[in-house]
């Protein structure tokens, strides 16, 4: 059933991660910075379940199990952190975050 | 899982239950002193079922983990910089008015966290490994609150460390897409082709991987978060940062490459060469005019890493010894280094400009030649073991003939003499200016023990390093 | 199936672009899990139903939650959007475009055919707690860290300041994690 | 006797030490008798020790001391030893003696001055080292000597060191002669590589066993040596710091700008003449250096209104005579005018020195006159120095040497007549000279008070001197007046007969005539002139010849100007240039760099999260793209 | 055994004078005292009682190079220190260490003398940090072992820089970190070359050491030899200071304190010299023959610039700093020159000018404390106000443009000869740079000492303890002005086992003959004495 090849699936994981990766680069919203993180995290995690497929081993499934789990750990801390950074810099802009410089 | 795998276990079951146990005494009774005891004692029996799973032989530990001497040694050198990083937050915490216990939570699942990514051998645990330290140090980074510039760092730090997560995870996808092998043993022959010619995609992984790898270390041109966190982070989990985070992440990196040799010619080779090069310039030069001390030792942790890559890329029979003792050098000079920036923060403002060090030896006489023999050792000067550390490092880089490298070394630390002297300078021959706030009281029983027995480190081990080379070797002989 | 695979795929690409796009923050959250039900579905297609319903239980379900939570309780729509001009994105684009030549140009080269057959939960748990067994356990501590993390960080009332120093040992207030009021 | 030969030397060297150590304890009266009776006894014992040499010369005519090896490395293994031949006999008694009286009369002429200790204390030293200089056994010995006399000048001309000109003059006069002392050291190394040894006779015997006459290496050697002999003897092209020297104290003039350290030139050729002999183009040069110094010096000190410069070119011009003589391998002849020379120039500086502390240290001549009646001693004993000077005949000293020479310039074998003629102007324009003096300074009205007179301790060595500049001559007759010449036979020990053409001119009744004509001839003309018009001796004594002339002849032919352009100028120019070491600009340079590069570099930490994540795209992006392509 | 007392008393001695200092600052001195002048007793004590030694050692062996090498050292201590690396705890001593390790000692004792008025703050930290260095130096001179060598070359540096630092005068932080960046850069260049001959050596035989007995005459192709010959030389020309790369040494001369002054000028400066002639030429023949014409060039430029700038100075210390450019010029010239006539030059040369150019740092050091200025311009006439002053100053300025019967003119005129048999221009020019020094020295007499007393300055003239300083350093320069004997035959020794390790390249092509009429001047010198 998998007429899909490996390289498609790949280049779609691509694709999501680098929408991701501009998405961080771009946006100054640091809600949005944490939602282009879990995209590319996810799109890594497609990509891993897309090896796993071609190998036909359950490895590809665990490791997105574990990306899974960072994603979610690292969302908690981010959003808590997020709420800490409006409540200090009256913003959520990135940009603020400037004063350490040189 | 044999129960002989239980017994070399011993030390990840030991850094995993400690910060349960603590968590535990913290919900009854809240009280600074019992954290640091429990974690102290955790620590310590870390250390002792080390020595008890080195008796057993049979080391790989499902393919996730392989336990042999090196990991061991790892892991016990992790484990005393933890404690003395854990030491020097003591004093620091002490007039936070904040909650400490959940720091030495943190603190001992980021060791934890260190521990698995030394003895990783699978990709996997080499992930897992990395995010719970870099999951840990999001939070210790901000820890005390109550100022912007820990939330400013702890942000960057955690944005950065996701994106390169991700990169990493890509990468590590790609290579197990291309090859179907997760292990370290199973990437030694692809790596030792130099990523040459054919699969493009795992040349591509590979380098994916060490974007993930380069941010941990802070080369160039990860670099770009170093300062500030380790400007905006309180001093102890600045070192944390500068010496567990990076050494766990070198010592995995040796295990990975420690199989391959890397030819000249490699383009892998000249990756490295070049990473190395940028950072031993751009650590020194960044750290040229700076006055904010935090800062010079941020740059100068990166210009270290540069160094450590020269030994590293040697990968004659010199470099894994001559990485694994620069690194402990590096380590007991750093946590000194930091460990004096803490003793003398207050509450109202990290110790942290040049003006605050002005006169030090008069007004706080021991602390500043702490502080002096770190700066020496940092600058690779005799009589420290910085500079045993720097001289094992180019005697390995001369071994494998990268001239090009260590005639870089050699005028970049130069450089550094100029900053690292900026700093002796300010403390022996500027007068203290009186209308500066008076810097932190006293430095407190603990921190001045750790640093005074750290100092003494630095020198006896400066002049007669000869049983520490011999340790270090028969670690680094286990080594497939 | 091959179709939905395709189909799956461009609803994903097009939600993420809108993700970045859009500037109120809770459209883009909700394109967000519309882009996160098309990976499951792809998923599905690439025969790993578990990871599939994962996908939508874990990242779908909790994590996006969280995001509204947190996006509900900093009603964030009050203040200003944050405008980047136009040209602030050339740059990042340009060095997009070459990332994703350079990945593409390196997937492109090998092409191997997917595994037929499906992995389903029981392989997946069977590895779980075969070689894996480590990993979860390491998860779990991943975890933990991050609870003990986020607790923390939020915990705090908002700036204790040094004049009324918290005795320690003293239990804090029952006050909800969510930290201080918006 | 001649073991105390090492005595010598060590006396002055012994007060030297003494007058040192005690300086600040001693009377007045104390430091004079230490000072001036170290040099007494030194030249008693000299004169004992020349007896001996005389009466019961030593096996081969020389006697040779050593005292310790001085050192022993790599073949070369000079020895302080000293090396005593008829020649170094004369040079050590006049040395001595001629010193002695010039201490003497320092007692009184340095009474008043504060420095009184330092003075003998310099004076001593000076002696001690030009004995070491005469003695010396070993060239690297007699270059000891060479630059001790050359400091000790240079001490003594900057001795009132209160006024900076007079420590300008000081430091004229070491470095110029340091310039010819570095050709002199030269020479050695030349020496020592080729002959492997510098003891003086073993070298000569080297020198004449392996060097052909005329050889290049010879010639080498020969005008390296001539380049220190010019150096110190103030001979062209290094004479423009005699004059200047006339700054120090006068009887420093007159012992050592006069009788002593000037002729250590003569001495060096005298001492070194095998291997003149064995260049004789470089002889010739030294014959011509003599004759041309001789006529630049005379006229020169025409026009000089400074009555010691006046002597000053005198005593340059006389010190042209003997390297005349030298030139035509005269050496005994040359050394005999040394010793003439030596008498009656101290006498004229020292009867200058009591006209100068008479009128209270008055030096233009022009503003004195008219002294005959107030100052009997200074106006006898200067006209008896004034006589030998010009070589008036059969009474003064100076005719029997300097007629010798102007005999053997053109009569020996080398001499020929362009020299002979040179020295006969030489001889006319010195008696010219000389009696413009007298009657400027003794006769006419006169214009400043004479505030002191001498005491006895002036007096006597004037006298002294007056009786030698008269007898001092009648050793050595010339040929026609009997030929006694013991004084000849004396020297012909040490230094080689000079060969003479039989039958030349010079020997004939007729040349002897002329040029003890000439002399007469100059005084009359100075006499005439000056004694009958009172305006023409106001006239001629103030500007002899046209003015331009005059001024030119003033400043030494404009010798310090061209060497001030020439050498002084452009060192001071590049040390003006290059005070902040050229060298600097390169490495503050590289410091600037690095500066440079950490602005641009701090610069890029603008602490914007999201630059960060861009920097480390870029260098991936560089990185794969690096990794795939390749 | 009794190296091991050279090192250990100084450095013992160090932190017992900083504790000391803490309950009577004045201890220190004395303690200081005691480190230096009983070390100098010691060797002092071992050269009269070992002259026998230096003599028959040299003697009993022959002219092979193997054989002369081992059987010379007086004494040497060997022992293991990182086995794993070879590098071995080595100290040997021969000749030249002997007037090395005097020179150290008593420049190090002259120190302490000369800062006992001038040295008030922290005076128990300022004679930890002299002490310090004296047992650096003295490590320096001893070393056999390259790593050990460069252990001490690196570890003066420090104490160095903190007297610098500390007690200099206004530029003195610049002029500190100068000197530290200047000799840390190229000492680092020196460890390069140490590790190529390490690894070259290793790979050659098998042994890995740095034991420079057994590195010695490693065969290499000349190419790569001459850069690690140039690695060296860059280290020694910089603390010698050779002509382009000396601008640090009239800023870290004219800052430091006056016993920074005199150990720099006396002792520093020499390891240079020491290093080119135990390391650097015997290592590299070949290629220290073909860098001859090149190294000699640099030499008299550095003996005439350093000179006119001596003579450019306003500043009277920056003055004398820069004649030791020049004087130094005259080493570089002699150690190129390689012969036993311009060896032995050099000798005499490193002992005279730490003995004068030490007299005249401390005369200014002192001036500078009586008068606050260095400036010339505001001196001129103090020979009035303090005539024994003026008489030393113009005995060391005598005796520093190299007036025979002083040791300077031994030693310049072995230099010149030893350099004239080797390449002609280079000695005549050498010869011009004793004009030159005139010009100078004389200048500076002028400039301050003599000459119209424009400034009302009133000062006191030297105190005993000054004058009796004084007095011995006089002494010795004209001892060895007329007897410098025993200081050749000490290191007759050296030198000629020094042309051995280089017999076989060109650059010393009749070392073996000479060596032989050595042996025969050996033996019959001796009576000379």
């Amino acid at each position: 059933m998998a007429a899909v090849s490996l390289d498609h699936g790949l280049i779609l994981a691509a694709i999501l991660f680098v929408i991701g990766f501009v998405g961080l680069l771009t946006r100054r919203n640091l809600i949005v910075a944490l939602a282009c993180i879990e995209i590319m995290l996810n799109a890594a995690g497609l990509a891993f379940v897309v090896a796993g497929a071609r190998w036909g081993s359950a490895d590809g499934q665990v490791m997105f199990l574990f990306v899974l789990a960072m994603a979610a750990a690292e969302v908690a801390v981010g959003l808590a952190l997020a709420i800490r950074f409006r409540q200090s810099l009256g913003r959520l802009d990135v940009d603020d975050a400037d004063e350490m410089k040189g | 899982m044999t129960s002989g795998d239980l017994i070399t276990l011993l030390p990840l079951i030991a850094l995993t239950v400690t910060p349960v146990v603590v968590m535990l005494a913290a919900a009854f009774y809240r009280s600074h002193a019992l954290a640091l005891a429990l974690t102290l004692v955790g620590l310590a029996a870390t250390i002792v079922s080390l020595f008890v799973a080195a008796t057993r032989t049979g080391r790989q530990v499902t393919p996730l983990l392989s336990f042999d001497t090196y990991a061991l040694f790892y892991i016990g050198l992790l484990t005393v910089a933890t404690a003395a990083v854990a030491i020097l937050s003591w004093s620091y915490l002490q007039r936070r008015h904040v909650h400490p216990e959940e720091y030495y939570m943190l603190l001992l699942t980021a060791t934890l966290g260190g521990a698995v990514l030394v003895a990783s051998t699978h990709f996997a645990s080499f992930f897992l490994g990395l995010e719970i330290l870099s999951v840990s140090l999001y939070a210790l980074i901000v820890y005390p609150i109550y100022r912007d510039q820990f939330v400013e760092a702890a942000v960057k730090y955690l944005v950065l460390a996701g994106a390169t997560s991700a990169f990493l995870v890509f990468g590590m996808a790609l290579v197990y897409a291309e090859t179907g092998t997760m292990t370290a043993s199973g990437l030694a022959p692809i790596l030792s082709a130099g990523l040459g010619g054919q699969d493009v995609v795992v040349a591509l992984g590979i380098v994916l991987i060490l974007v993930g790898v380069g941010f941990k270390l802070a080369v160039v041109p990860f670099h770009m978060w170093t300062p500030d966190v380790y400007q905006g982070a309180p001093a102890p989990v600045g070192a944390y940062v500068a010496t567990v985070s990076k050494g766990a992440v070198l010592a995995l990196l040796l295990r990975y490459f420690w199989p391959v040799s890397l030819d000249t010619g490699s383009s892998l080779f000249l990756v490295f060469a070049a990473v190395a090069i940028a950072s031993m310039v751009a650590g020194n030069l960044l750290a040229l005019r700076q006055d904010n001390v935090k800062r010079i030792l941020a740059y100068s942790s990166i210009a270290n890493l540069g160094y450590l890559l020269v030994a590293f890329l040697a990968a004659g029979e010199q470099a894994a010894v001559a990485v694994t003792f620069f690194l402990v050098a590096y380590f007991a000079t750093t946590l000194v280094a930091f460990g004096v920036v803490a003793a003398l923060s207050t509450p109202e403002r990290d110790a942290e400009s040049m003006d605050d060090y002005r006169g030090l030896a008069r007004t706080r006489r021991w602390t500043a030649v702490a502080f002096t023999v770190a700066l020496f050792s940092l600058a690779g000067m005799p009589l420290t073991v910085g500079f045993m550390g720097k001289f094992y490092v180019v005697t390995a880089g001369a071994g494998a003939a990268l001239w090009a490298l260590i005639i870089v070394l050699v005028l970049t630390s130069t450089i550094g003499l100029y900053y690292y002297t900026r700093i002796v300078v300010a403390m022996w021959v500027r007068q203290p200016d009186e209308n500066a706030d008076a810097v932190g009281a006293a430095v407190g029983g603990g921190s001045a023990a750790v640093l005074a027995a750290l100092t003494a480190f630095l020198i006896v081990f400066g002049v007669y390093p000869a049983p520490l080379i011999q340790l270090i070797e028969r670690a680094v002989a286990t080594l497939p | 199936m091959t179709a939905l695979f395709y189909i799956a795929a461009a609803v994903a690409i097009i939600a993420t672009v809108l993700v970045i796009t859009r500037s109120n923050l809770v459209h883009a959250l909700l394109y967000l899990v519309v882009s996160l039900f098309a990976v499951a579905v792809v998923f599905y297609t690439l025969g790993a139903p578990f990871v599939a319903a994962l996908e939508v239980i874990v990242y779908a379900g909790a994590i996006m939650m969280l995001f509204v939570f947190a996006v509900m309780l900093l009603n964030v729509s009050a203040d200003a959007p944050l405008r980047v001009p136009r040209s602030a994105w050339i740059g990042p684009l340009v060095l997009i475009a070459v990332l994703l030549a350079e990945l593409i140009y390196g997937i492109g080269l090998t092409n191997h055919a997917l595994h037929a057959g499906e992995v389903g939960p029981q392989q997946v748990s069977a590895a779980l707690f075969g070689p894996y067994v480590l990993g979860v356990e390491l998860a779990s501590m991943l975890l933990l860290a991050a609870l003990i993390g986020a607790r923390h960080i939020a915990s705090q009332p908002e700036s204790p300041g040094l004049d009324e120093p918290q005795p320690a040992g003293e239990a804090p207030d029952t006050r909800a994690n969510e930290g201080g009021e918006a | 006797m001649l073991q105390l030969l090492w005595i010598v030397p060590a006396l002055p060297a012994a007060g030297f030490v003494v007058l040192l150590l005690l300086n600040r304890h001693l009377s007045r009266r104390a430091t004079a008798l230490i000072g001036a009776g170290s040099v007494g006894l030194s030249a008693v014992v000299a004169i004992l020790i020349a007896v001996s040499f005389i009466t019961s010369p030593p096996p081969g005519d020389a006697y040779r001391q050593v005292l310790w090896t001085w050192f022993d490395t790599g073949g070369l293994a000079p020895q302080i030893a000293f090396y005593l031949d008829a020649m170094s006999v004369v040079f050590m008694v006049v040395i001595t003696f001629v010193g002695f009286l010039i201490h003497l009369y320092s007692t009184e002429f340095m009474e008043r001055d504060e420095g009184f200790t330092r003075f003998f204390m310099y004076m001593n030293l000076f002696v001690a080292s030009m004995l070491v200089l005469v003695l010396a056994d070993n060239l690297l010995l007699l270059y000891l000597g060479w630059e001790g006399v050359g400091m000790c000048s240079y001490l003594l001309i900057a001795f009132w060191q209160k006024d900076v000109q007079n420590v300008y003059c000081g430091r004229k006069a070491f470095i110029v002669t340091r310039v010819g002392d570095t050709a002199l050291i030269v020479g050695l190394f030349l020496l020592f590589t080729q002959l492997h040894t510098l003891e003086i006779q073993p070298l000569m015997a080297g020198a004449a066993k392996n060097w052909a006459a005329g050889s290049g290496v010879a010639v080498a050697a020969a005008a390296l040596l001539l380049g220190g002999a010019v150096g110190k003897s103030a001979q062209l092209p290094l004479q423009t710091w005699l004059p200047d020297a006339m700054a120090g104290p006068t009887p420093v003039s007159a012992l050592i700008h006069a009788a002593t350290m000037v002729t250590a030139g003569v001495y060096l050729i005298a001492r070194t003449n095998v291997l003149f002999t064995l260049a004789p183009d470089v002889r010739l040069a030294v014959a011509i250096i003599g004759t041309v110094t001789l006529l630049y010096a005379c006229f020169s000190a025409l026009a000089q209104h400074d009555i010691k410069r006046v002597l000053a070119y005198s005593t340059m011009s006389q010190i042209g005579y003997m390297f005349l003589a030298l030139g035509v391998a005269g050496w005994s002849a040359a050394i005999f005018h040394f010793m003439t020379h030596a008498f009656f120039k101290a006498l004229l500086f020292l009867a200058a020195g009591v006209v100068i502390e008479a009128l209270g240290g008055e030096h233009d001549i022009f503003k004195m006159g008219g002294l005959r009646r107030k100052l009997p001693t200074a106006f006898w004993a200067f006209i008896i120095g004034a006589a030998s000077l010009s070589a008036l005949p059969l009474i003064t000293d100076g005719f029997y040497s300097k007629d010798l020479i102007i005999e053997t310039s053109l009569g020996a074998v080398d001499g020929n007549a362009w020299l002979w003629l040179g020295a006969l102007a030489g001889s006319l324009l010195t008696s010219i000279y000389a009696f413009r003096l007298v009657f400027v300074v003794f006769f006419g009205e006169q214009q400043t008070p004479v505030t002191l007179h001498p005491r006895w301790r002036m007096k006597l060595p004037l006298v002294v001197l007056s009786v030698l500049s008269v007898v001092g001559g009648f050793v050595w007759l010339p040929g026609w007046m009997g030929g006694f010449h013991p004084f000849e036979t004396f020297l012909d020990t040490a230094l080689p007969v000079t060969q003479t053409v039989a039958g030349s001119f010079a020997y004939t009744g007729v040349a002897a005539l002329l040029t003890s004509l000439i002399a007469v001839v100059g005084v009359a003309l100075a006499t005439v002139w000056l004694v009958e018009s009172r305006a023409a001796l106001a006239r001629f004594a103030a500007r002899p010849t046209p003015h331009d002339v005059q001024t030119f002849w003033l400043n030494g032919w404009g010798f310090d100007w061209l060497y001030e352009h020439v050498f002084v100028i452009p060192v001071k120019w590049f040390a003006r240039v290059a005070r902040g070491d050229l060298v600097e600009p390169a490495f503050s340079g590289i410091a600037w760099l690095n500066l440079q590069a950490w602005r641009a570099l701090s610069a890029s930490q603008n602490g914007q999260l999201r630059v960060y994540i861009g920097v480390a795209g870029v260098g991936l992006a560089v990185i794969v793209a690096f990794v795939v392509l390749r | 055994m009794i190296l091991l007392w050279y090192i250990l008393i100084p450095a013992v001695a160090a932190p017992l004078a900083w504790l000391v200092s803490r309950s009577r600052p004045d201890l220190a001195r004395w303690v200081a005292l005691a480190g230096t002048a009983l070390p100098l007793a010691l060797v002092t004590w071992q050269w009269v009682s070992q002259a026998g030694a230096l003599k028959a050692a040299f003697v009993a062996h022959g002219p092979g190079a193997a054989g002369l090498v081992q059987g010379t050292w007086l004494a040497d201590v060997h022992a293991t220190w990182i086995a794993p690396l070879g590098i071995s705890f080595f100290l040997a001593e021969d000749g030249l260490t002997l007037i090395m390790l005097v020179l150290t000692f008593a420049m190090g004792l002259l120190a302490v003398l000369a800062s006992w008025r001038g040295i008030t703050a922290r005076v128990g930290f300022f004679h930890f940090m002299i002490l310090w260095t004296t047992a650096a130096l003295a490590g320096v001179f001893l070393s056999l072992d390259l790593f050990l060598f460069y252990f001490f070359f690196e570890m003066m540096l420090i104490p160095m820089y903190f007297v610098i630092a500390l007690w200099g005068h206004e530029r003195r932080v610049y002029a500190a970190i100068k000197f530290f960046i200047f000799t840390q850069a190229s000492g680092l260049l020196m460890l390069i070359a140490i590790l190529a001959l390490y690894f070259i050596h290793g790979r050659a035989t098998g042994v890995y050491t740095f034991d420079f007995t057994q590195l010695l005459g490693t065969q290499m192709p000349s190419g790569t030899a001459f850069l690690l010959m140039l690695g060296f030389f860059a280290a020694f020309a910089v603390k010698l200071p050779a002509f382009p790369l000396h601008t640090w040494l009239p800023d870290a001369h004219t800052e430091a304190p006056t016993a920074g002054s005199v150990i720099l000028a006396g002792v520093l400066i020499k390891i240079g010299a020491y290093g080119m002639i135990r390391f650097m030429v015997p290592l590299f023949p070949q290629a220290v023959y073909d860098f001859r014409t090149i190294g000699m060039i640099l030499a008299v430029i550095g003996i005439i610039y350093g000179a006119i700038m001596a003579y450019a100075q306003t500043d009277l210390k920056r003055l004398v700093a820069y004649t030791s450019v020049s004087h130094m010029g005259f080493v570089l010239l002699g150690i190129f020159a390689w012969n036993t006539l311009a060896l032995q030059g050099v000798v005499v040369q490193i002992v005279c000018h730490a003995l004068s150019t030490g007299a005249l740092f401390i005369l200014v050091g002192t001036l500078q404390d009586r008068i606050h200025t260095r400036d010339m311009a505001k001196m001129g006439g103090l020979w009035a106000v303090a005539p024994r002053m003026g008489g030393t100053a113009m005995f060391f300025a005598l005796a520093s443009l190299g007036l025979p019967g002083l040791g300077n003119f031994v030693a310049e005129f072995l230099i010149l000869v030893g350099t004239w048999q080797v390449s002609r221009w280079a000695a005549v020019l050498g010869a011009v740079g004793l004009v030159v020094a005139t010009v100078y020295a004389l200048w500076m007499m002028q400039r301050a000492f003599q000459g119209q007393e424009t400034h009302a300055l009133r000062f006191d003239d030297l105190v005993p303890r000054e004058t009796a300083m004084y007095a011995a350093l006089i002494a010795a320069l004209v001892v060895i002005g007329f007897y410098p004997q025993p200081l050749i035959a000490t290191a007759r020794q050296t030198v000629t086992a020094a042309q051995q390790m280089t017999a076989g390249s060109p650059l010393s092509p009749e070392a073996a003959s000479a060596a032989q009429t050595m042996i025969v001047d050996g033996a019959t010198a001796d009576d000379g004495q």
